[in-house]
């Protein structure tokens, strides 16, 4: 028995069982508010068993995982469930449940005004994300990383349909789960392509097999391939980053857990998870940086041109996956895991922060705000944490990171994704401080703040006339995470880890030199008004064109799944109901026809019958005296 | 005509001749069956057509020397009455609800 | 020679006159009384097939009971119409053409058939053997005669019953 | 083995049920109600003890029974169940009592009716549990022909516009009404199982003309050629009832058109049936036809999902939806066979069992969405999931099986007849299956959305819908639990069915 194994297992149970209590107990869950409180206290056990988790996997070498079997075959289990507890998993592990638990505390405030059937709804959705996510990062072998996988995108799509009654919220939640999944049916058909050729699904029997050299090289390259499309949809990687932006139309705190801290990085999880296969294919590897720095640079691009402070954060979320792919794409994952850790924490900052600010201001749009510094100070001062964070300055949390992130990919040799990188992140301070400066600094926004332009918030319909930090339930959480965003960027700072790779030594003042560049011209931009937003955006027509049309990705989708996908489904439908079933239809009309006509034979005179008989029998009678 | 007249086996009339009579009796019944266009027209040519059977069967059984073939006429013979007496009732009957004995109006078989 | 085969010849001609008589006669009267001739000489038939039982039988049942019902039938009828009930033929060529399509192939059937022309000598009583097949072999089709009769007596009964 | 006739009992116990129906409950529609949830109850209950008793260290056929009817023949009425059967004589019991709670409402006739769906349902029990292929055949027929009057007498009309090149035809069967679906459902099942009779006739002749029974069949070797032409004809005659592609047109008019419980009934037991015969009788008794014919079954099985699922999302009304649905899924059923792999082999038995209890919930859904708002056009609905959460969150979890999403049986069996797939000597066959599934995932999703989430219809009779009550929640929720169940543990089925699939696959020469 391994007690690291045995504590994450035990933090895996508890929000199964906040679940199940909130789903199976009808009246807990129509109660709203003690719905809530069971599962945040669930989830703050959760927490409490997951940090023992990973105190104790840090000591010890390695743990075996618990097993169970789940599918029973002649020849010993086909698929086990079980808990994988090493120190990636459990550190995982912790940063899951911590922003889960946040998560749920602050939506205590920010969903305050929500029926209570409603809530409880809610909390059992949280419930049940927590469980899946945990299950996703504990899992031993890929069928457990794929029933959880899927199930945290049933969760995400519950949870961005949660008001269920706006159409756009219904559409993204559709739209969100047909884009994963379409990732999906990649990773399912590489799971079993790998299955098929060693046997196995579990990662330990795989990365012996990798170590011992038996696992066949050849057609390889699919199998990763295969399993990369499954993280292309999940984390959002260009092509299939569309859904991620619509899928803000969920409750933000839903935002700050699911799409930007946990489960969209279930895709970068996966690939740090099976680094040692894809170091396997080189080539497939490149294609994750690839990819990973153009959707860095695209979101990132995507970003400037936003004005939903949601969907800044958003595109910047996918921006900062892109990150971490194209350092995993280097073939240094646990750099890109490490972004993964510390973009977990300041994006759920920033997203918490621009909840409260959506809950005062009634709105997403950010010139509806403006000089929030004053009425919100909490806020502001937490939101520019998260956003230098973000910038990636010393001594904040994403600072270290992003520098691993981007040394890794110069190490890789991957020349033009460095450039990319570079470059989104002079965007990336841009970008971030163009909100900071509209919405915190400047002049409050003229028209009253009530006003509800984009999307209406039916959870902050009461806000805007009085703006205010926001109540303790709220503000605790984000005051931890931006603590915490600090207290690693410092200790970052201070103690540097080893490098797993040499870089060079001018890239820390690049990095620094680029993000301040992009603070600088925000800050010209926005706040000093030196620079004209107009003729800045001006200057780059074309590209911000293309930005605000979403470079058309979302075009070709939507004209792929009307204009082709429908449009063929209803070419087979009226095949099926018209000429397959109209083959069937003809004969049996034909039978109809015949039996029609063979009717009038029947006059119904007794004698006409007398002939007929009377001509059979002549007919028998030439029959048999027919001379053979 | 006593039976013992004929002298036993030594018949002249051979069994073709029966049978052909048998069948032109037939053929004439069938010919009235046809052709009638009263009910009871019709069933008095079913009778003939059954008559022409009765001496098929008579004849055979004769010539075959097996007197089954003669039970065999005596069932034909009470069934043939059971029949017409059921089929005249069905005439009245449906002369009783049509006003009619032409055939030619009876089509309830129609298709 | 015998008697036989002049009894057959002047049989056979009465039969088929009568016979064309029932089917061609107007009179539905006289047509019935034509039946009964027929049927009387279908007993002369039998009586040369040596099957005197047979020929009773026909002549009791047949020319008496179905001639009198037939009458019967007629006569209500023709009272329940309040006329002479006359009848005419339909059809007619077709009617030879099928009835001696009929004929020409029987008969070619039966000039070819490989047929005794000689009968065995009777080795014993035939209405004795008749007897005793109706009792042994065939008892059970004779029970079923008797089922059948009755259920014909009440059918008749019950279509021919008076109106309510 | 202990002294009660188990299977017997299961097997006649609807119909006993259906006897006192139309005896002694007439004019009370409650007693009539009763009774049918009584005799169906002792069914299940006896299903369920069955299924806890039955030796999966022994496996093979257990709770044997056996009473000579026509020994000249070799006629015996013999029962018998393995493990496959075992599954499906439970999904039979399940999806029945859950019938039986989903159609509590049925108005018009309902002594008929119910004692109509039991016999129905007797026949259903026979066909599995008889080893006897004559026995089996007329039970079989029992299934078959009580629908005719069922779909006839309760069904309902759709609206379908004859038109394209073969309208004419449609016009002149009058297309749409429910006498054209019971007609077409009948006639198509009837036309499939003269193939059957056909083909069990010919082994039986083959085999020495002494026994029906499938236990000494299965010891026959056949000659190749008659065992390639038999096959077909087990192929051609059971396949139709499980929906294969082109003679799948009966399944959406069919249950469309039929009342709830009814569809529920045919859709989720009677098209395993289908499969369950074939997989028996096909590959149980002609391994060299198997060998022989499997490329074809697997690639129309192929057609089948992608098909399937493209129709259903074309459709606008919402039983046809489910309907193509279970053509789809009746698909991964019949490819899971076509791979003769363990795991395919489990998954289409497991996918048997899955779609039975996903579709049943549907069509019981669908039954209550339409007597609640007497509408089945989707695309005129919207926002019922504020009025009707229950039946909205029944009805997403059943998506979410029938898309495969893990934690529901629908996954275990999909990914399971993948698994197989791939092993098979046709591995392609992994693809059209992943892409039904997204496929799936793209009506059944869209589906939800419309009728139950967004902004309320703006026709008024839309509103104030109530949500289910009574004993139809027992059918929600025991059918949801099943699927909830089997989806976490999958292993309390697979276990038994793996005892039966092992040795046919021995017998195909597959494993040793």
């Amino acid at each position: 028995m391994t007690d690291s194994a045995q504590f994450a297992l035990y933090s895996l149970l508890l929000p199964a069982g906040s679940f199940l209590l909130l789903a199976v107990v009808a009246p807990l869950r129509r109660s709203g508010r003690p719905a809530g409180f069971i599962s945040i206290v669930f989830s703050a056990a959760a927490l409490g068993w997951a940090v023992r988790a990973w105190l104790h996997s840090s000591r010890e070498v390695f743990q075996p995982p618990l097993l169970w079997e789940w599918i029973p075959a002649e020849a010993g289990p086909l698929a086990t469930v079980g808990v994988l507890a090493d120190a990636d998993s459990t550190i995982m592990l912790v940063l899951v449940a911590l922003v889960s638990f946040l998560v749920q505390v602050y939506s205590l405030g920010y969903l305050a005004h929500e029926p209570a059937q409603g809530l409880g709804r809610y909390y059992a959705y949280q419930s049940l994300f927590a469980f899946s996510m945990m299950g996703l990062v504990l899992a031993p072998n890929f069928v457990q990383l794929f029933i959880f996988w899927e199930l945290v995108g049933l969760c995400s799509y519950l949870l961005i349909g949660y008001w269920y009654g706006k159409p756009e919220a219904a559409r993204a939640a559709v739209k969100a789960f047909w884009t994963t999944k379409a990732g999906d049916v990649g990773l399912l058909i590489g799971i079993v392509l790998l299955w098929q050729r060693t046997g196995t699904f579990d990662f330990l029997e795989l990365l012996m097999q990798v170590d011992a050299g038996t696992l066949p090289l050849e057609g390889l390259g699919l199998v990763t391939f295969c399993i990369y499309l499954g993280a292309v949809g999940k984390s959002a990687q260009f092509p299939l980053h569309v859904w991620l932006p619509d899928a803000m139309e969920g409750p933000t705190p839903v935002s700050a857990l699911i799409h930007a801290a946990t489960m969209v990085t279930a895709g970068v999880y996966l690939l740090k998870r099976t680094d040692w296969l894809f170091a396997l294919t080189p080539d497939v590897l490149a294609l994750v940086g690839w990819v990973g720095a153009f959707t860095a640079l695209l979101a990132a691009t995507l970003a400037c041109a936003q004005s939903d402070i949601k969907r800044v954060l958003a595109y910047s979320t996918v921006s900062q996956l892109g990150y971490m792919m194209a350092a995993i794409g280097a073939g240094f994952a646990s750099a890109g895991f490490l972004h993964l850790l510390t973009n977990g924490l300041f994006k759920a900052l920033l997203f918490l922060g621009a909840g409260a600010v959506i809950h005062a201001v009634g709105s997403n749009d950010i010139f509806q705000m403006g000089g929030l510094r004053r009425a919100m100070p909490q806020t502001t001062i937490v939101f520019l944490v998260g956003a230098l964070s973000l910038a990636g300055i010393p001594l904040f949390g994403g600072f270290f990171s992003k520098d691993e992130v981007l040394g890794a990919v110069w190490a890789g040799g991957l020349t033009a994704p460095f450039v990319m990188l570079v470059v989104t992140a002079f965007l990336t301070a841009f970008y971030m401080f163009r909100v900071v400066f509209i919405a915190f600094f400047g002049e409050p926004a003229s028209q009253g703040h009530g006003a509800h332009v984009g999307a209406g918030h039916s959870s902050a319909a009461h806000g805007g006339t009085h703006l205010q930090d926001p109540l303790p339930t709220m503000a605790l959480p984000f005051w931890l995470l931006a603590i915490m965003s600090v207290g690693v960027g410092i200790l970052f700072t201070v103690r540097h880890p080893e490098h797993e790779f040499a870089a060079p030594g001018w890239l820390t003042p690049l990095v620094v030199t680029v993000s301040v560049g992009g603070i600088l011209l925000a800050w010209l931009t926005y706040h000093r008004r030196v620079v004209d937003a107009e003729r800045l955006a001006a200057a780059f027509g074309l590209v911000r064109e293309a930005a605000l049309a979403k470079f058309w990705v979302d075009d070709v989708f939507e004209a792929m799944y009307r204009g082709a996908l429908l449009a063929f489904s209803r070419a087979v439908g009226w095949m099926d109901r018209y000429l397959v079933d109209g083959i069937v239809n003809v004969l049996s009309a034909w039978t109809l026809v015949l039996g029609d006509r063979l009717r009038r034979m029947q006059s119904g005179q007794p004698q006409d019958y007398v002939y007929g008989v009377a001509l059979g029998l002549l007919l028998l009678l030439v029959l048999i005296q027919w001379p053979r | 005509m006593p039976a013992g007249m004929l002298p036993v086996g030594t018949s002249a009339m051979p069994l073709h001749a029966y049978l052909t009579l048998a069948a032109t009796l037939f053929a004439i019944g069938l010919f009235g069956v046809v052709t009638r266009r009263n009910t009871i027209g019709i069933l008095l040519g079913i009778e003939l057509m059954l008559n022409a059977v009765n001496i098929n069967l008579v004849a055979f059984a004769r010539f075959n020397g097996d007197p089954a073939g003669m039970v065999f006429t005596v069932f034909t013979i009470c069934i043939t009455v059971a029949e017409v007496a059921v089929g005249l009732a069905l005439v009245i009957l449906i002369f009783r609800i049509r006003r009619t004995v032409i055939a030619d109006h009876l089509d309830l078989l129609r298709g | 020679m015998t008697l036989e085969p002049l009894a057959f010849w002047a049989l056979s001609a009465l039969l088929v006159g009568s016979a064309l008589a029932v089917v061609l006669t107007k009179n539905l009267f006289h047509s019935v009384l034509y039946l009964a001739l027929a049927l009387t000489g279908t007993a002369g038939i039998f009586l040369a097939l040596e099957a005197e039982f047979l020929a009773a039988v026909q002549l009791l049942l047949y020319a008496g009971g179905v001639v009198t019902i037939v009458v019967f039938a007629i006569v209500v009828t023709e009272r329940l119409v309040g006329e002479r009930i006359t009848q005419t033929s339909r059809q007619i060529v077709s009617g030879v053409v099928v009835a001696g399509g009929v004929l020409i192939g029987v008969l070619t059937f039966i000039a070819r058939a490989p047929l005794p022309a000689t009968r065995p000598p009777l080795v014993a009583d035939v209405t004795q053997a008749i007897g005793q097949l109706l009792f042994s072999r065939f008892v059970l089709p004779f029970e079923l005669l008797a089922v059948l009769f009755l259920a014909a007596l009440l059918g008749a009964t019950y279509f021919a019953r008076p109106d309510e | 083995m202990n002294g009660l006739p188990l299977l017997s009992i299961i097997t006649w116990a609807p119909f006993a049920g259906a006897l006192l129906i139309m005896f002694t409950a007439r004019h009370n529609p409650l007693r009539v109600r009763c009774i049918a949830a009584v005799s169906t109850g002792v069914s299940l209950i006896l299903s369920l003890r069955v299924f806890w008793a039955y030796d999966r260290e022994v496996a093979g056929f257990q709770f044997y029974e056996e009473w000579p009817l026509v020994p000249p023949l070799g006629i015996t009425y013999q029962l018998g169940i393995d493990g496959m059967s075992l599954l499906l004589v439970l999904l039979t019991s399940l999806v029945i009592v859950a019938g039986v709670f989903a159609s509590w409402t049925v108005k018009e006739r309902s002594q008929e009716f119910y004692a109509l769906l039991l016999v129905l349902v007797t026949g259903v029990y026979g066909v599995f549990v008889s080893l006897d292929l004559f026995v089996l055949f007329l039970f079989y027929e029992i299934a078959v022909l009580p629908m005719y009057l069922l779909i006839g007498i309760w069904g309902s009309s759709g609206e379908i516009r004859p038109q394209g090149i073969f309208g004419w035809a449609f016009r002149r069967t009058g297309v749409g009404t429910k006498e054209y679906a019971a007609m077409k459902l009948t006639l198509y099942l009837l036309f499939g199982s003269a193939f059957i009779l056909v083909g069990i006739l010919a082994l039986y002749v083959a085999a020495g003309s002494t026994s029906f029974s499938f236990l000494e069949l299965e010891l026959t070797q056949f000659d190749p050629a008659l065992q390639s032409w038999v096959f077909l004809t087990f192929y051609v005659g059971f396949g139709i009832l499980a929906g294969i592609w082109p003679l799948h047109t009966w399944s959406p008019d069919g249950h469309a058109s039929a009342p709830t419980a009814v569809s529920m009934l045919h859709a989720g037991v009677l098209m395993k049936l289908g499969a369950y015969g074939f997989v028996r009788l096909g590959l149980g008794l002609l391994p060299e036809g198997t060998h022989q014919w499997v490329w074809l079954v697997g690639t129309i099985a192929c057609i089948n999902i992608v098909y399937g699922a493209l129709s259903a999302m074309a459709q606008t009304d919402l039983k046809y939806v489910i309907a193509y649905s279970s053509v789809s899924h009746m698909g991964v059923v019949m490819l899971g066979v076509a791979t003769l792999t363990e795991s395919g082999l489990n998954g289409a038995v497991f996918q048997m069992f899955a779609h039975g209890i996903m579709t049943g919930l549907f069509f019981a859904l669908v039954g209550l969405v339409y007597e609640k708002a007497h509408s089945r056009a989707i695309f005129t609905m919207g926002g019922f999931g504020r009025m009707m959460p229950g039946i909205a969150t029944a009805f997403t979890v059943g998506s979410l099986s029938s898309l495969g999403l893990p934690a529901t049986a629908g996954f275990v069996a999909e990914f399971l007849t993948l698994l197989g797939a791939w092993q098979s000597r046709h591995p392609w066959w992994l693809f059209p299956g992943v892409l039904g599934a997204f496929l799936t995932s793209i009506y059944v999703l869209r589906v939800a959305k419309q009728i139950f989430w967004g902004p309320q219809a703006t026709d008024p009779h839309f509103h104030d819908l109530p949500d289910a009550q009574g004993p139809e929640w027992a059918a929600l929720v025991i059918l949801v639990f099943v699927l909830v169940l089997f989806g976490v543990a999958p292993g309390i089925a697979i276990g038994p069915v793996d005892t039966a699939t092992i040795p046919l696959l021995a017998r195909l020469g597959v494993l040793p």
